[in-house]
């Protein structure tokens, strides 16, 4: 009932996807697809790129963030369609090592790696609640020669996987069902990842799409792939 | 109608200063020793360097002053460059057919031709890089000839090749001139090809012009070197007359009488030029005639140069035509020389050139 | 099928960019490159530093800068707009410039050389034979630089093959338009689909490869004795 | 001040890796442009292909592949490893190793080029008057090839400054050892802190610009009349 | 002691076939007409070009057979290339420098004494794109000689230079050879270079070797194409016995009588070379006296030849020596020449070569 209504002119819809969500957004456009006819089209890049972007143009109608700070940002320029905006799911931190069966926890306190991979805190939310949690172990400064950091969370996973690091912080998305040892980050050792949306061109498709990430067979799947949803 | 041209250029050690007027007709041959300024003159007339404050006139047709420069590939000139200078990336035959497809047309020659002249039909095929020196030249000269020029410049074209092939393509050069009325720069530094091809003579020396005139002129005046070298000689104008089939002698009749000429048939009546080396001419006081000397001239002696030297050169007088004669000192004085005694002039050989 | 549709949108999308940049880059840079080669002017070497100098900034920074150029209120894309041709940013005419803009050094240089060495004589040779200077480019220019023009393009070529930053930057990653195939490998790594990634890559690699040894081995090799 | 020490010690990082990386990639380019030059092998070609291969590769996978070759269990990171060198992953010779092999056609090629131009007769010339083929090398070839000595270093120094997903890759953005500034910049527009990244491109714009055109003035261009 | 060379190579449309042996000391003469294979055969001389099955020793020395092959820097030979092939990258005085610092110590020549020589000091900071075809071949010789080769291989290393410049350059070639026992292979299609230099011949075409020998035997010998062309001439051996300085005259002594040449003072006791061309020889029944010409032969006609061509070639002996004189098919009617009949030989001119 709700998505049927314009069934019978299918349109399209752009959708700028954070990389680090672009494991979803993929089953997402294909059940939203199936069920409405919309095409969807995923622009992937990093929540700073596709800003840029954006503010210079780019032929975006929905923005799928990493964080909340851009989309914000966007709101209050008035780029966006104002009152869109909302949390479409929340980001979990793993700690991750490829080796299998080996006690991730106790490797992180006794510093038993080389390198250890993080996002780079300055630019991706992981990367900040890495830092975060690494604080609260009391670990960050004494870290510091061994971290190596990814752009995003993307890279610091490749980092670990390829086992030039070996272990690191990423997002549960990504570790989850791949061979390795992982450990979920209590929630409360981190500020949580709001992984914010917002709609930027009025298009009733796109605003159908918005209505999708929050129906409760889009949270099914956000959640399937290792995010929580509000 | 004339070539009239005014160059002038300082290299810091070489400075280059000319002023020259030629006849448009004929060819004119440039000599001079190494370093003289003879390539960079044919390079300004062909306007592949340009030098401010230059002049040059072809005929009616101004192609440089103050205000006018004419681009090298508007003056329709032929060039053929002392380095062969072909095109590497093209077969010799794309190289002949580079100048003669941007000839107007109508006014190609015939490759063939000037391929069998060139005897470079067995290369038409090849790179530049597998021909021998000889052949690259070869290839130029035609390459040079098919752009049918206005005006062919000629840069020591024949260096490198041997006499009897120098033999064969020196008779062609004249007959571009004189058949195609094509107009020749011929520079050279041997005296062999000047003599035989110019009609005009530019001598050079320091990026100065020394002489210019007509070549018997310029051959036989004793204030300058051409005179006095040991190769000195003279050019006379005949006129052929008759033909001994028995024993196969031209017989023709010169300013300075009789001259007979071994060899093949020479068409009666025609105009031919004669050169006389000069150490090819020995002086008597008598008419010999049990000698295998043929030609003998009856002159009167103008003038003994050549100081204390062992070799002396003798300019006499045959008709209104100058003979020089090297002769050794000892020989002079045992024939008392003096200006205007009568000798007779016995000529060894005498070539003829055109 | 082992490859998406999307995979071979991209790969289409890629050899027509790549086609087309280096078809530009030969067009704008022959030209550019002649003249450097020619020149006598004083200052000749500043242009050459322009040329060089797209290549030290990163891609993505260098894309984010022609994104600002490119916007509507940037001087590239005022000026597009009031040609008429709308903004040029997140079109594929957009990726044409950046991937041109990027890969020009590649291009200019390795012609400036071969020009270089073109030698002056030969240019005199054609000269006297009633080549004009179009002329004489053509029929001698070209072709005794012809090992450069195969360097040139090479380099340009692949360069816009693997380009990547500068392409996403300002092309905004749309399947169809402005997705090329690096992008569309980069996002097979950065979605965990590694076999895919490995797959495309290795067709790139294999096309890549049989190019090349088609365009090498048929190079004019013998034309450059000297 | 208006940098930040994080960006000085980037600009520092990226003119050593830039200044060694040429400095390898001339080392290695030079005696495999000459060979590829001068070979008269048959399969010649598929060497030359191979060396512009990685060019075609973006950037990033480029580095994602050399990140698994250079992991332990990866073929250059047991060879390293076995050596005793340790892994080369995220280390400073690994980011000289990346920069090589991306930027080595840019070296090679423009060289091949200029070697081919040295002509053979120069060589022979050389021969005769007692040189050795290591001699005539030094003393013919490479002054004859200068302009293209200077092209491939340009393009090989540029590259790597500009050098970006490679280097992310495999360096792993670890301050004073593998940040270089391209990195630097790329954070500051991640961040949007624009005006910092306006800067830190203009200085490196400026500081390229600067050495480019020192060395474009001062190349040697008098001596390839032929 | 002598240099044994052979080679094949089969270009198509050339085929290249020697086996040659000659002296190791003095200096060989290649004479030929374009494109007969002198350059190929001092580039394989050099090891500049690899024929495989090539052999080539010289004196104990072995450059190349089956098994070996002794690379061309190694076999320190000098090769002067047809052109002139300085390195552009260098000035005048990095090229001459380039060979001399590459001899072994001990063995430099003086860079002045060449440089004098060649007149190429106002060069010395030039770059050899501004220098004229002459000075940059000068430059080539220079460079060449300075490397102290221990086999001089010279491929038309005058071809651009003017008279003067060659009667400068010849005589210190000579010296080259004879002071320092440098051998010589000297590629030349200009006889006079030739017959001026060379004590040995060899005379090529199509890439084949058509005769081998001393210089005066080539020259004379009626089956080659030398002795028939009209530039025939014959070379004697000679020693300077006295000198008359009032008329500044040379006294020499040869196998075919007295000799007398005029010019500066020969070198009392010192053997030479003469040169007389064919055609400034003609024959009398009777000795004159009242002539110009100082040198008068007696000898008996060997053999005339040339049929009936309108000049025939008539080889004389006087003492063991052959002198050709080329003389108008009539005169030789006239004379009634036959073989054995006494005549005497009077030659206009005689060159001293060595
Ligand atoms: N660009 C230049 N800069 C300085 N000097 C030059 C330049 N070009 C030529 N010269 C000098 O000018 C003089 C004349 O050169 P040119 O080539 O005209 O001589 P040439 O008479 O043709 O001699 P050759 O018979 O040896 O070819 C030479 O001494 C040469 O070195
Ligand atoms: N690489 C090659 N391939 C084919 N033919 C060649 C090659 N090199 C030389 N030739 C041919 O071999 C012949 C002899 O050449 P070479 O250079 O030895 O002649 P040359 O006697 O030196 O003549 P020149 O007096 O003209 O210099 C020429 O006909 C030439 O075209
Ligand atoms: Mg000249
Ligand atoms: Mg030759």
């Amino acid at each position: 009932l709700l998505f049927g209504t314009s069934y019978a002119c299918s349109d399209e819809v752009r959708i700028a996807v954070a990389s680090n969500f672009s494991l979803v957004a993929a089953p997402l456009s294909q059940v939203f697809t199936k069920t409405t006819g919309h095409e969807i089209i995923l622009s992937h890049a990093s929540t700073g790129k596709l800003y840029a972007q954006i503010v210079n143009g780019a032929p975006f109608d929905i923005f799928l963030a990493a964080d909340v700070e851009r989309p914000l940002k966007l709101e209050t320029d008035l780029i966006a369609v104002p009152g869109t905006r909302f949390t479409y799911a929340y980001g979990q931190l793993v700690l991750w090592s490829s080796q299998k069966s080996i006690d991730v926890e106790a490797a992180l306190r006794d510093t038993e790696f080389r390198h250890f991979a993080i996002a780079n805190e300055k630019l991706a939310p992981y990367g900040r609640a890495a830092m975060e949690y690494l604080s609260y172990l009391g670990l960050w400064d004494n870290i510091q020669k061994r971290l190596v950091r990814g752009e995003n969370v993307n890279q610091a996973f490749q980092f670990v996987n390829t086992e030039s690091a070996q272990l690191g912080l990423v997002a549960r998305a990504q570790a989850e069902n791949r061979e390795g040892t992982l450990y979920l980050v209590p929630k409360s050792h981190y500020s949580s990842i709001h992984q914010q949306a917002v709609l930027l061109q009025e298009k009733p498709a796109a605003r159908m799409f918005m209505t999708f990430l929050q129906s409760s067979e889009g949270k099914t799947i956000i959640k399937s792939h290792g995010y929580l949803t509000p | 109608m004339s070539i009239s041209a005014r160059f002038h250029i300082d290299h810091g050690r070489f400075t280059f200063g000319v002023d020259i007027a030629i006849p448009e007709k004929g060819i004119t041959g440039v000599f001079g020793p190494s370093g003289c300024g003879k390539t960079t003159l044919l390079r300004a007339i062909a306007g592949l360097d340009h030098f401010p404050q230059g002049y040059i006139r072809i005929g009616g047709e101004v192609w440089q002053d103050t205000t006018t420069f004419v681009p090298t590939y508007k003056r329709m000139v032929g060039y053929i460059f002392q380095e062969s200078n072909l095109f590497t990336h093209m077969t010799v035959k794309k190289n002949l057919k580079y100048g003669l497809s941007r000839v107007p047309k109508g006014r190609e020659l015939s490759m063939d031709t000037i391929v069998d002249l060139l005897d470079i039909s067995a290369l038409m095929d090849q790179y530049p890089r597998n021909l021998s020196g000889g052949e690259q030249q070869r290839v130029a000269i035609a390459r040079a000839i098919l752009a049918s020029p206005r005006l062919l410049l000629m840069d020591e074209p024949l260096a490198s090749l041997d006499l009897d092939r120098k033999r064969e393509i020196i008779p062609y050069i004249e007959a571009l001139n004189h058949d195609l009325g094509m107009p020749i720069i011929y520079v050279s530094h041997d005296r062999d090809e000047i003599t035989r091809l110019a009609d005009h003579l530019l001598l050079m020396d320091h990026g100065k012009i020394i002489s210019s005139g007509s070549i018997a002129d310029v051959l036989t005046r004793v204030d300058l070197p051409l005179a006095k070298s040991a190769d000195a000689e003279s050019i006379i104008r005949a006129k052929v007359r008759d033909y001994d089939s028995k024993y196969q002698l031209s017989i023709l009749e010169s300013s300075v009488g009789q001259v007979v000429i071994p060899g093949e048939k020479l068409e009666l009546g025609r105009d031919v030029r004669l050169r006389i080396p000069a150490r090819d001419v020995s002086l008597t006081l008598v008419h010999q005639t049990d000698t295998s000397i043929l030609n003998i001239f009856s002159a009167t002696v103008d003038q003994v140069f050549g100081g204390d030297a062992p070799q002396v050169m003798v300019k006499v007088r045959a008709g209104d035509t100058a003979i020089l004669a090297r002769i050794t000192r000892k020989s002079a004085d045992n024939l008392k020389l003096k200006p205007g005694m009568k000798i007779f002039a016995q000529t060894k050989s005498v070539a003829v050139l055109t | 099928m082992i490859f998406t549709e999307a995979d071979l949108v991209a790969l289409f999308v890629t050899v027509k960019l790549a086609f087309i940049s280096t078809l530009v880059l030969l067009l704008c840079g022959t030209p550019l490159a002649w003249w450097l080669s020619r020149s006598k002017w004083r200052f000749r070497f500043l242009i050459e530093a322009i040329v060089a100098l797209p290549l030290v900034l990163p891609p993505t920074v260098l894309g984010f800068y022609l994104l600002l150029g490119l916007s509507p209120s940037g001087p590239i894309g005022s000026l597009s707009s009031s040609l008429g041709l709308g903004s040029l940013a997140f079109t594929f005419q957009g990726l044409v410039v950046g991937s041109v803009l990027y890969s020009m050094p590649f291009v200019v240089q390795p012609l400036q050389d071969g020009f270089r060495n073109v030698g002056i004589s030969r240019l005199e040779a054609a000269a006297v034979l009633g080549a004009s200077p179009i002329d004489r480019f053509f029929s001698v220019a070209v072709p005794v630089a012809r090992p450069a023009f195969v360097t040139a393009s090479v380099l340009g070529f692949a360069h816009t093959l693997g380009e990547f930053g500068v392409v996403l930057m300002i092309g905004g990653n749309i399947p169809g338009e402005t997705q090329v195939v690096s992008i569309a490998i980069y996002d097979h790594v950065e979605m965990l689909h590694y076999s895919k990634a490995h797959l495309l890559s290795g067709l790139l690699l294999l096309l890549s490869f049989l190019t090349l040894t088609l365009v090498y081995r048929h190079r004019g090799f013998k034309v450059v004795a000297s």
